[in-house]
């Protein structure tokens, strides 16, 4: 076995900190385009959750790899954070949709300065 | 039970109360809801008088027991803990506290045994007695706010009990919104405080208070003390904030007993007898209470002489008695200030109370005019109301005289008190006399004025049990805090207690000398001849001569309008504080705003538009183009900080 | 490394006997249904087929598997197919967390030429410490289920049906959760093994200070002693989050039809009758694990009864497994207790209306429920203070 | 490949397959779905991170409470024709998806450059853990917390009155009272 695929096979072998903070950034990121490509405004907002998630995931890792468990409680206010922003933004769809039976994001484009 | 328990089931127990008849709000059965309620405050009662049992077993110089619950508030330098302390000065708090209450709430059974709303009304009652003990138990600033704000919520509630009538949810209104202004005081003077001294609680406040006296007026205690004071004015019901008071009668008796007599709005004359040593040591705040105190106690006495409403004469009559006390705080007299706090407590909650006896024996009606010769129909309650009359025109040997004589006698004699205070002091006794004895006379001696539709009847055992009680206590309150003159001619010699008890934890007054006898007891004896006087003209006027009395009303017509109309202090704060604001802030925006500021703006604003079209083109209204520029700045941001 | 392969081997086998043990109880359970039914309403029920009846079921599980497999014109058929077997996931998980019986110890021994054990055999699907989390978590899945089914069906009723259902769910979940709080604070675990083993022995606790007894030993150390109001909270909620009378307004005959599986026949109706009962039997055997013991036996623990069946001369080994026998039967008794309970309640009581359902939920049960979580923590820092 | 690796990868796949659904699927319930299915991956990913507590949580609070809200505002709107589910504009969409991957590639990066095990230094506030994890992050939750916890109980009361009047109001911010 060469070297250079051993070091590969121990990059999938030795999982540590690293890997869960770049699947973070991944899901992240994948977050985040969608909150930028989507025009549905609960898509958006479900975008939103995912980019949260991505977020929890590198607060537990740091958390467990630096044996310091505020990590998790960072994640319990995330959370609550991100149930009391679906809460309100669902709240708000609901208004729209009430107002033009849609939930496309051009609707509050009225705010244009 | 060890300590802690005692003190968390002294608490939890009105609370829990509170919870159940919270949660059973819709039923009506008055004696379910009232058992409960009185049971919770009695459990409170057992659990602080074992308290200061505990206390006694302790050695004099430690008596205090602190409980801390857990860290509250840790942020940045700020620590608060849910510590809850019991000491000498709290322990017999806690006991007026839940002595009193347990008393009102049993006659609170009899008196809202018809209101379908008496669920409700027990909840409140035990919501404010648990917020009153987190009040005097709480061992920070903060902790004593939360009771503070907790009690002024309770008292809001219960003023406006029946709030249907509008009148009366206004009154609660009033007494909310005046009790604020106190309250932002109050803020201001704990944040003076935690600025100075990094510290909330107030045990560490009191060791940290210099010896020395600040003499300045802007000094840090000073001021902080000055703001404290503030909030006590609004909360203790003392000039300029003290008009929420007789308003606050609109509530039901045994709640004008409870909290705007006994308990609550003796919280501010607590806070101060509890941070003492910081008050003494800004003498120009002293003087500033004395005056404030001395200037209530006339004011709020002229007032109750020419007022009808049977309860309102005793409103004005608690918040002059309340000034007695600020004066005695004020001139450092501080055991003096709670020995009154505690006899007060009894005679007043004794004459509320049977006020509302004499209120539901004439079906809710309040006016004396239409009152008189009820000594006939009532004759326990008169017994009992004569013997709270006695006390508070402080007629020797009973509870009021010992304690408001210590307060004039201190207020002469003191280093911080002065003549003119002790004169205004007899003045208001005079006065307190008169307008007490007017009361008497009007309601319960001469002759019927009582409307043929009304028949008046004696109360029910369980309204009238805490009435004797709290009688029995008028009279023999007074003999924990026997002066020294008259103790020491008294066989025996007994001490003054209450000065022994609380001796470790209030400080002297600085500079006192030794009292020749003598001049105690002239001034003892001309505060007590010109009270018997003026209280013997009182009973003359108002039993045999009331065609003088109209006689002499019409000659000074003028004055009387003025007085009975309260100096017109609520037209005044309407006139010259309230209504000028509006009118000045309407000035403001008509003139200054939109003729000047608007064309200023206008004019920069058409300078900017343009400017600003040119940016518009970015900011198209798009909301997921400015999440990208969002993205973009952090990539700017992040390849900034790596490139570094 | 064949310790390993054991374990595994042992697990995945035992997921899959908990799952048949689920499976298998459902039709022994639509029977009890069914004659219960007619036993509480004066009828006979089926008897025709079989003793009792009893082989009624296997004819139905045949007319089930053989009934034509049907979906809507405008049903989307993903979720419509996926909807049925997602609703066996949930309850299945959830059921395999809990305990059944006391755990035994196989000695060591020889198979396919190594040694194997000895192994610590826990009879449940698999054990873990924050136990009532996640069961908690695995069974609020079992909403989507319910709006899948909705959606998929591209039927009114279902969808209507399905919002109900699920709305409904969620909204008991809060005060199911909150109900088991107190619980979770008596015995400071969240592992439903540990609780099992703080409510053995005769009733006993400390305060202050001073441990109080039962003078009458049978009286068991059940946590329906201590938490009276938790278990009536939690058993009313789990009657809602099982989607049963009172609470099966989802599928209100005169409102919806059928409620979220209108548009269903067959084999895949069977699925979510095995999901509803799957939902039930965890009912039952939290109410069990929490409340009443578990597996535990009145008036005799474990150990005492081993020693009891000791003394009748089996070797340890075979005296584990007896005991662990005996108290799986133990179990099984009062989970059948419950499960006749949720059955006769269904046949008694009448169905509530949509708001008193949710008036219920929010405004009488979560108070209840939070008050409940306050006094019992005060009680338990004032007790043991 | 031990047993860690390969749930972590497969969880890994799971949740950014899940994820790539939630953005590309033009169908909203569908994103909703896959979402749901993102959650429980994540919550499963935390059970490998040994944090079962808080996966329990984000089972029950996630995927039980928040995705079912989502679910079930979707098929109440019953939005079945998404016309345009993507933004307009080809070079405004080549854009955004380049920042999106310039902050990616710039975060692995910067990850793939830190020296693997360097930890950050365990300062005096962080006591390592110790006992039972759950107790301990109860007990930290309601010491060194407390205060930040109460907000949040503030907070979340406040969205709650705002939630209702925001859905009780008849249609926009001028509409008629």
């Amino acid at each position: 076995m060469d070297s250079v695929s051993s070091e590969g096979l121990s990059l999938i072998t030795n999982v540590g900190l690293n890997h869960y903070l770049v699947l973070s950034t991944a899901l992240f990121c994948l977050g985040l385009i969608g909150v930028l490509l989507r025009r549905n405004a609960i898509v958006m907002l479900m975008s939103i959750e995912l980019m949260l998630n991505a977020v929890n995931i590198s607060f537990i890792a740091f958390g467990k790899y630096n044996n310091n468990i505020d990590g998790q409680i960072m994640v319990f206010f995330v959370m609550t954070i991100a149930a009391a922003e679906a809460a309100v933004g669902l709240a708000l769809a609901v208004s729209i949709f009430k107002r033009f039976k849609e939930v496309n994001i051009r609707f509050f484009e009225h705010l244009r300065g | 039970m060890s300590q802690t328990a005692l003190i968390s089931l002294l608490l939890a127990s009105p609370f829990i109360g509170f919870l159940i008849n919270g949660f059973r709000r819709k039923h009506h059965s008055g004696n379910v809801a009232g058992a409960i309620a009185s049971v919770a405050v009695f459990i409170s009662f057992l659990c602080s008088i074992a308290l200061w049992i505990e206390l006694q077993g302790l050695p004099k110089d430690a008596r205090s027991i602190l409980v801390n619950f857990g860290s509250w508030i840790s942020v940045g330098g700020l620590n608060v803990n849910f510590g809850f302390l019991v000491d000498q000065l709290s322990s017999l708090m806690i006991l007026i506290i839940t002595g009193v209450g347990f008393l009102i709430h049993l006659f609170s059974i009899g008196y809202m045994h018809h209101d379908p709303g008496v669920a409700k009304y027990f909840a409140y009652l035990n919501f404010f007695i648990f917020n009153m003990l987190v009040l005097v138990l709480g061992d920070s600033l903060v902790t004593l706010f939360v009771g503070w704000e907790g009690v002024g919520l309770a008292s809001y509630l219960l003023i406006g009990f029946w709030f249907t009538d509008k009148d009366k949810a206004s009154a609660g209104m009033k007494a909310f919104i005046t009790n604020r202004i106190g309250d932002a005081a109050f803020l201001i003077g704990m944040f003076i405080f935690f600025t100075s001294f990094g510290t909330l609680n107030i045990q560490e406040l009191n060791a940290l208070a210099p010896t020395i006296a600040e003499s300045t007026w802007y000094g840090i205690i000073t001021l902080g003390t000055l703001f404290l004071f503030i909030g006590a004015t609004g909360k203790s019901a003392q000039i300029p904030l003290y008009v929420w008071l007789p308003d606050a009668m609109a509530g039901p008796t045994p709640v004008s007993a409870l909290i705007h007599a006994a308990t609550m709005v003796t919280a501010g004359v607590y806070m101060i007898v509890r941070m003492n040593p910081l008050f003494l040591a800004a003498p120009n705040t002293m003087l500033v209470i004395a005056v404030i105190g001395a200037l209530t106690v006339i004011i709020a006495a002229s007032i109750g002489i020419v007022q009808n409403d049977i309860k309102k004469v005793l409103a004005y009559s608690t918040v002059s008695q309340l000034g007695y006390m600020f004066l005695a705080c004020g001139v450092g007299a501080f055991t003096a200030a709670f020995f009154h706090l505690m006899t007060h407590a009894f005679f007043k909650a004794l004459m509320f109370l049977g006020s509302g006896s004499v209120i539901h024996a004439m079906h809710e009606e309040q006016d004396i005019r239409k009152m008189g010769g009820l000594k006939k129909y009532l004759p326990w309650t008169h017994l009992t109301f004569m013997i709270g009359w006695l006390a508070i025109i402080g007629t020797p040997g009973f509870s009021g005289f010992f304690s408001k004589d210590e307060i004039l006698w201190l207020s002469w004699h003191s280093p911080l008190g002065h003549w003119s205070l002790w004169g205004l002091g007899v003045l208001g006794a005079t006065m307190t006399a008169f307008y007490m004895t007017r009361l008497m006379a009007l309601t319960f001696w001469g002759e019927s004025r009582v409307p043929k539709s009304t028949h008046p009847h004696e109360s029910s055992p369980i309204m009238l049990i805490p009435l004797f009680v709290l009688a029995a206590l008028s009279v023999v309150g007074g003999y924990v805090g026997i002066p020294h003159v008259i103790g020491a001619i008294l066989p025996g010699h007994p001490e003054n207690i209450l000065a022994n008890w609380l001796g470790p934890i209030i400080r002297p007054i600085p500079g006192i000398t030794e009292a020749e006898a003598s001049t105690e007891w002239t001034l003892m004896g001309i505060s007590v001849g010109l009270a018997l006087i003026s209280s013997l003209t009182a009973y003359t006027l108002y039993t045999k001569k009331q065609e003088l009395v109209r006689a002499m009303t019409e000659k000074i017509r003028p004055v009387y309008e003025l007085v009975y109309k309260k100096y017109l202090v609520d037209e005044f704060y309407f006139g010259f504080i309230i209504n000028p604001l509006v009118r000045i802030s309407e000035n403001i925006w008509a003139y200054i705003d939109v003729r000047f500021i608007d064309k200023c703006t206008f004019w920069a604003g058409d300078l900017i538009k343009g400017g600003g079209s040119f940016v518009r083109s970015l900011q198209n209204g798009n909301l997921q183009q400015y999440a990208m520029y969002i993205g973009l700045g952090l990539v700017l941001t992040l390849t900034f900080v790596m490139m570094r | 490394m064949g310790n390993d392969i054991f374990e595994i081997t042992v697990n995945s086998v035992k997921l899959i006997v908990v799952f048949l043990l689920m499976v298998q109880a459902v039709p022994i359970l639509v029977w009890l249904e069914r004659r219960g039914s007619a036993f509480i309403q004066n009828r006979f029920g089926p008897n025709r087929v079989g003793p009792l009846g009893l082989l009624q079921l296997l004819a139905d599980a045949v007319k089930f598997i053989t009934k034509e497999d049907f979906a809507p014109d405008k049903a989307i058929r993903k979720l419509f197919y996926a909807a049925p077997v997602f609703a066996l996931i949930p309850a299945t998980l959830a059921y395999a967390a809990i305990p059944m019986s006391l755990p035994f110890i196989v000695p060591a021994f020889e198979m396919f030429g190594s040694s194997w054990g000895p192994y610590k055999f826990l009879v449940q699907g698999y054990e873990i410490g924050v136990g009532i989390v996640f069961i908690l978590g695995v069974s609020s899945l079992a909403a989507y289920t319910i709006l899948m089914a909705g959606w998929g069906s591209g039927s009114k009723f279902s969808l209507l049906g399905a919002l109900r259902a699920s709305a409904q769910v969620i909204s008991y979940e809060l005060a199911l959760g909150l109900s088991i709080v107190g619980v979770i604070l008596l015995y400071g675990t969240f592992s439903l093994s540990d609780m099992i083993l703080a409510q053995q022995g005769p009733l006993q606790f400390v305060a202050f200070g001073y441990t109080v007894t039962s003078a009458v030993s049978w009286i068991p150390n059940w946590g329906i002693f201590y938490q009276p109001v938790g278990f009536v909270l939690f058993f009313a909620a789990a009657f809602a989050e099982s989607n049963r009378l009172p609470f099966d307004l989802a599928e209100g005959e005169a409102e919806l039809v059928a409620g979220f599986h209108t548009e269903y026949g067959g084999f895949k109706m069977l699925m979510f009758f095995i999901g509803e009962y799957g939902h039930m039997m965890i009912a039952s055997g939290l109410a069990t694990t929490f409340f009443f013991g578990g597996y535990g036996i009145p008036g005799i623990t474990p150990a005492e009864l081993q020693q009891v069946i000791l003394s009748w001369g089996f070797s340890e080994a075979a005296a584990g497994g007896l005991n662990s026998l005996i108290h799986f039967l133990s179990y099984n008794v009062k989970f059948a207790i419950f499960l006749w309970i949720f059955i006769q309640v269904r046949w008694t009581l009448p169905r509530f209306r949509y708001d008193q359902l949710m008036d219920l939920g929010w405004k009488t049960m979560l108070p209840w429920a939070l008050a409940n979580t306050v006094v019992t923590a005060i009680a338990i820092y004032v007790v043991t203070l | 490949m031990t047993a860690d690796a390969f749930l972590f990868w497969f969880l890994a796949i799971t949740t950014i397959a899940g994820g790539i659904t939630v953005v590309s699927v033009a169908n909203p319930i569908y994103a909703a779905l896959s979402l749901a299915f993102t959650m429980v991956s994540v919550a499963a990913v935390f059970v490998t991170l040994e944090a079962y507590f808080v996966a329990g949580v984000q089972l029950i609070v996630y995927a039980g409470a928040v995705m079912v809200l989502f679910v079930m505002v979707l098929m109440l709107f019953d939005l079945k024709h998404e016309l345009e589910a993507f933004a307009r504009g080809k070079v405004s969409g080549a854009i955004k998806l380049l920042t999106a991957g310039l902050l990616g590639g710039l975060l692995i990066g910067a990850i793939a450059y830190s020296p693997e095990g360097s930890k950050i230094a365990v300062g005096a506030n962080q006591v390592a853990v110790a006992g039972d994890p759950t107790k301990n992050l109860g007990y930290r939750l309601f010491t060194q917390h407390i205060f930040a916890f109460e907000a949040l109980g503030v907070l979340l009361l406040v969205i709650a009155v705002g939630a209702v009047a925001l859905s009780r109001s008849k249609g926009g911010t001028h509409g008629q009272r």
